[in-house]
């Protein structure tokens, strides 16, 4: 065991992971030399080699076009995409091909990448520095959505997401590679060392992907987070008086079902809440798998707590970010029903 | 010389009015075909570069045009790759074969027993030639227009006939529009309906046997229309930045649906001069001179394997038939403008040559032809006894499979609800 | 008033547009000569020149990223991308510039573009030239996402896009294009010709954008479609014997909540269907908002009828496609409770 | 020679192992500063060609370097624009203050008053000179590097600082992160955070210029690092393609976050012979040599301007400043590696030849120093006074504006949710 905050725990998994397989390479832009804007494989390429962890053109459809190809030769590419906000550049790479290419082939061929990038505000980043674009990718077939919320997940389920057959984007969200932020802005960050998620194993373990965490049990209302604001929402239910249980997904596809059904049948209430814009949002897809599942068991509205639809404005930064002031409210007008 | 203020408009340039430039083909439907803008260098003319010859040193071949089959369908020249006869007699009967082929399965799909086909008639010597010129386990990353590379490579009729039926014997699971091939076991890389998303894919396998200190090398097609989407850059930025052993060919046939290659960039610039920026050679090839496209081909693949790093191959050559069985030309060229195509027909010239030789004549051509023409006939009717799309596809219980390698829960729910 | 299918009534609405303003030109993949793959632009070029509607080369994310750089000149470009299953290429243009370059410059720059692009499956056209891929531009703040049923509402909504001064996505469903299909393949296809919605103004005129239709009035249950399903939900609901209100849609965003809240205040029940997979879908967001806004009136649980979670196989066509005999046992489910 | 049967592994071919080659800078830290590598031909040699040349005579320039000021700080050759003295000292001036600018401003950014910022050190000739070299109702579609453009166009440093504030004169109301300026009434576009979306963007405003019969012209900017993006590919696609009255540089400052420019292609080939492959003339400039840089420009602007299409200019320099204030160049290149860049100080260049001429002397260039420093203290002062990023932003009232032209029903919705 070793007190690693999210960026150790990343890189741990990585560094683990290239010990293990020869047939993992890690690339992408500055994660060589360098080792990352966000020092996640910071010395890996001095330990690995070159050729297993190297820098890359800027260009994140070669990046992916070419990751496929390898996952084609038989390697096991984790490219990490600098900001989620560039991943767009390489949709057609993720969406048509990486995603599609098990199937139509009749599963001769397949490309078990993956993509890993940083995601969310609060960082003062502007808006090509904050977005939170999982919610797209979970409406893809194909591809496998993952976003952790500690260090401890991070490892597992980055593992997991690397030994995966399937495409898997891992999703970290940036705001708490040093902390759990409970959207306190104006409070100090407490380190992740003075959290028992921050106690990571060195070697290797997994956190198989599809199934949800109970952050916190309780039986007042069900509340559906992940990533930074799994923390948020932790923060809220306990400001709010309300004894909320956090489900922290983890996995956004495949989602595990049960977990939240089981939890909401228990409750008859639920909140929703994710960093991403409001409309079409994760959040749209799992408020209406709680209505088809829960119906008869719901006592108040699902309501979703989200960023708003609108680009993330540098100065605005806290009036964006959906924080307790926006989570407890609405825990409250559940509970009220 | 006059001392202007720099901030004042330039008096020595006009001022405007602008223009804008709309790419125009020589001919349009009702008018006389012309290719007169189209230079013919006699064969044999250029050298064949050192396989470790730099880049720069290669810049005339990206405008030239490597021929080596001369006006009397003689092989002269450096690149004469000196094939022997029954190699020479193989690649006719492979590139008939394809054009067999393809001439059977459009009337399959007039018959309506499958939805859609495409040609690669006039195209043939690309794909035979090339497969020839690589080795067995290259691997192979195709457009949907080199069906000819699997014939090279001896794959079974009957199955691609079973995947453009979408039949019970469709390894695709009838999956898949007809003629996106995957064929693993031929290194035939699975064909994507979205253009040129191969081309990125090709040069990270190659940089994975290169890391792997393979022995394998990659090669990858895309249309001249092709070039201008994102991977065909980003396909050429990483083979130059990490050296992968990989071939790219652009198999210029004039063509993109309606569009000629002037709007690709073709008024301008050859396509294999896209090369020289990236500091990769680019070699310009007649690509209905089955010799020339094997011997450059053949030159790529070596330096590729010796660590030379990528080659860049332009096939200059003519798509004659439709672009697809949506398509009709009439609407965009002249009708007979294919006649005129002044670099003429793979498997004619081929032939003649073989015939110059003295290693073939008409009688044994008719006899080839007729011979091919049965075997395909007969591979129809078995592929047809496995069922065509009008009749019985497979089943449809296994289309939720593949989605991922397990079908996840909610796929399992998915299948159910369908009442399977 | 002339009788147009839906080609013909989308050429007329480009043709009239080209004619009203000068600053309004058409380009994409084979539209200038040819007048496209789908005949949408036939005659064109030669009536109005080669500078105002022409050929490009094949590269979607050059066709946008030049579109944009024309409509901040002043013109109002409308771009055809052949198929929408071939628009990812163009991703970045349309979700990191034209959606947000209003927003990053405070207002002094802005892409009035339009976006045309065939949509959905039924021609055996295989998993990329059957795609739906509107959802995910739904949750893009700063696009306008439109999808049209039918000849006159494709040519007053082409030309209040072409006319907006926001970029919009305007997705055809070419299964359409030549009559109603309201899913059963095995009939035969009645041409637009013998339905109203083909009689066509051959001048100007507008449908705003965010209003939907009620294709057909009912107090059973709301069945909220857009596109080819709008078609398919109106021969279920007489087939089911059900009274169902088919709302067309029409525009995805700007969504028109109220026509939607009436209708399912009314009827107690909500069916949701499109062509699109389920997960993510704009069905979730449907969903969502159903339940958000009239969660008390809901006396079963909102179903969706959608596209399953997979790539549209070729020859299962017509068991991917959510036809009738899929519409039908939701509305009798819904009926139930 | 030995007939082979091709369908054997080539014999004459190595049969591996393969290697995969990653690009290696000269010299990383602890190491000396190594430019060895770098050829700097004489100032004054190549010839100004005439406008109507056609890019394959042009080959050389993509090549080559074109440099004005020789070693004695004189101007010599064809290739001299002949600026008069007074356009001599603006340039040094405005070079000068965008230098003083950045220089303020991370200290600003150090002072915690604002979250971020970007220096163009080293670079200022690139925006300065080209500036001067278009016309003012030029369009231009910067990076977020060229922040000289619109000191070069009188944009008032006081707006400028606002925006890096997001204070309650912040045009953009709040929105961007600091640099990521729009100037409409200066022609100049709203710079992306995501890298060369600009590129094409140029290319189509350059397009409807021409289709519309006008005289405007339009340039953009990517750094050599973006050159590997599509947009850089579509840009000069599209710009062949229509023959856009458009200028296209590549301001190669040998650096990439990290990346040194062999990684995206530089150790093959040039970035200004990229062009060649779309028939487009590339020129390599000394980005560092501000008559060089003005020369080029003014010759790719009135080339556009007379009908003549694109240019791309890569302008060769080197980023003597850290990436951004979230970057330490320390962590990947020599500690004093821009000493010992062979180009020199594009600033103190300018300065030498200014008193080459006896146009300028030390007691000029200190009080235009201190005055500079001055001005942008005072200009600093006023935008304080509007607030800073750690004081009072502008208003989130209007933070729901502008992402559509009307704010619809949703959007009002929210507004209120949040209590405005
Ligand atoms: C990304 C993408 N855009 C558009 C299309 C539609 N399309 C299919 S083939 C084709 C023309 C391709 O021409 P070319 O690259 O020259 O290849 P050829 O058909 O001539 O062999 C087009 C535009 C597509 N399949 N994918
Ligand atoms: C699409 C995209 N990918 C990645 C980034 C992150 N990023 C910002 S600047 C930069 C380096 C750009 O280098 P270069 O093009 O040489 O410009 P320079 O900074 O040297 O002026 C990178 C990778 C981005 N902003 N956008
Ligand atoms: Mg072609
Ligand atoms: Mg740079």
């Amino acid at each position: 065991m070793a007190t690693m905050n999210m960026i150790q725990a990343i890189n741990s998994a990585l560094d683990v992971m290239l010990g293990r397989d020869d047939n993992v390479v890690i690339f992408g832009e500055d994660v060589g030399y360098f080792g990352g804007v966000f020092r996640a494989t910071a010395g890996l390429q001095k330990k690995h080699g070159k050729t297993r962890v190297f820098d890359t053109p800027i260009a994140e459809g070669g990046i992916l076009g070419t990751a496929i190809g390898m996952g084609v030769y038989g390697l096991r590419p984790v490219a990490e995409i600098q900001f989620a906000d560039y991943i767009y550049p390489a949709f057609d790479q993720l969406v048509s091909e990486a995603a599609r290419l098990r199937y139509r082939s009749g599963g001769e061929y397949f490309a078990p990448i993956t993509v890993r990038a940083p995601c969310g505000g609060g960082i003062f980043g502007g808006q090509t520095h904050s977005q939170s674009p999982e919610g797209v990718f979970t409406h893809v077939c194909g591809l496998k959505t993952v976003m952790p919320s500690n260090p401890y997940d991070a490892k597992g389920l980055l593992i997991a997401a690397i030994e995966d057959d399937d495409p898997v984007m891992f999703f970290e969200p940036k705001r708490i590679y040093n902390g759990p932020f409970d959207g306190h802005h104006d409070r100090p960050l407490q380190p992740w060392s003075k959290f028992p998620q921050s106690e990571v194993p060195e070697g290797y373990y997994r956190i198989d992907l599809g199934k949800a965490a109970i952050a916190r049990a309780g039986s007042d209302v069900t509340v559906l987070a992940y990533g930074t604001m799994v923390h948020v929402c932790l923060a809220a239910v306990e400001e709010a008086g309300v004894d909320g249980e956090v489900i922290d997904l983890r996995s956004l596809l495949p989602i595990d079902v049960d977990a939240i059904v089981a939890s909401v049948k228990k409750t008859g209430r639920c909140v929703i809440v994710h960093e991403a814009t409001r409309t079409s949002g994760f959040g749209a897809e799992l408020s209406a798998l709680v209505q088809e599942h829960c119906f008869h068991h719901l006592e108040a509205p699902i309501e979703r707590v989200t960023g708003w639809d609108t680009p993330y404005p540098h100065a605005f930064e806290w009036h964006y970010f959906p924080g307790p002031q926006r989570v407890i409210p609405a825990l409250q007008r559940v509970m009220e029903n | 010389m006059a001392r202007k203020k720099p901030t004042e408009p330039a008096a020595a340039a006009p001022r405007g009015p602008l223009r804008l430039h709309i790419p125009e083909p020589s001919a349009r439907p009702g008018e006389q075909p012309d290719f007169s803008n189209i230079k013919v260098p006699p064969a044999g003319k250029l050298k064949r570069p050192p396989l470790n010859a730099r880049e720069p040193e290669l810049r005339d071949y990206a405008d030239a045009l490597i021929r080596v089959l001369d006006d009397d369908a003689r092989a002269v020249g450096d690149w004469d790759p000196q094939l022997d006869a029954e190699t020479l007699r193989r690649g006719l009967r492979d590139m008939l074969l394809t054009r067999t082929f393809d001439d059977r399965m459009l009337r399959v799909q007039r018959q309506g027993k499958t939805s859609f086909y495409m040609k690669s008639t006039g195209e043939e010597a690309v794909a035979i030639a090339q497969a020839y010129a690589l080795d067995p386990d290259d691997m192979l990353f195709p457009s949907y227009r080199q069906q000819g590379l699997l014939v090279a490579r001896g794959h079974s009729l009957v199955e691609m006939m079973c995947q453009i039926f979408n039949n019970t014997r469709d390894r695709l699971k009838g999956r898949q529009l007809p003629i996106m091939y995957s064929v693993r076991e031929k290194n035939f890389f699975s064909i994507s309906g979205n253009l040129g998303t191969q081309y990125p894919q090709a040069v990270g396998w190659a940089m994975a046997s290169a890391m792997k200190g393979g022995t394998r090398i990659a090669a990858s097609w895309v249309g001249e229309g092709t070039t201008a989407e994102a991977d065909f850059h980003y396909a050429l930025t990483f083979a130059s930045v990490y050296q992968a052993p990989v071939i790219l060919n652009v198999v210029n046939n004039q063509y993109a649906i309606s569009s000629f290659q002037g709007f690709a960039g073709g008024e301008r610039a050859t396509f294999a001069a896209r090369a020289i920026g990236y500091g990769v050679p680019g070699l310009r090839v007649d690509g209905n001179d089955f010799l020339a496209v094997y011997a450059a081909t053949k030159w790529a693949a070596d330096r590729a394997r010796s660590n030379g790093g990528p080659t860049l191959i332009e096939l200059f050559t003519y798509r004659a038939a439709a672009h697809s069985t949506s398509d009709d030309p009439s609407a965009y060229r002249p009708q007979d403008e294919s006649n005129s195509w002044p670099l003429g027909d793979p498997v004619e010239r081929l032939k003649q040559h073989l015939i110059a030789l003295g290693e073939w004549d008409e009688a044994r051509h008719a006899a080839l032809t007729q011979e091919l023409d049965e075997r395909v006939k007969a591979d129809l009717k078995e592929a047809e006894s496995y069922g065509t799309l009008s009749t019985s596809p497979a089943s449809p219980k296994t289309m939720f499979e593949d989605v991922f390698k397990e079908v996840p829960a909610h796929l399992v729910k998915q299948r159910q609800e369908m009442g399977y």
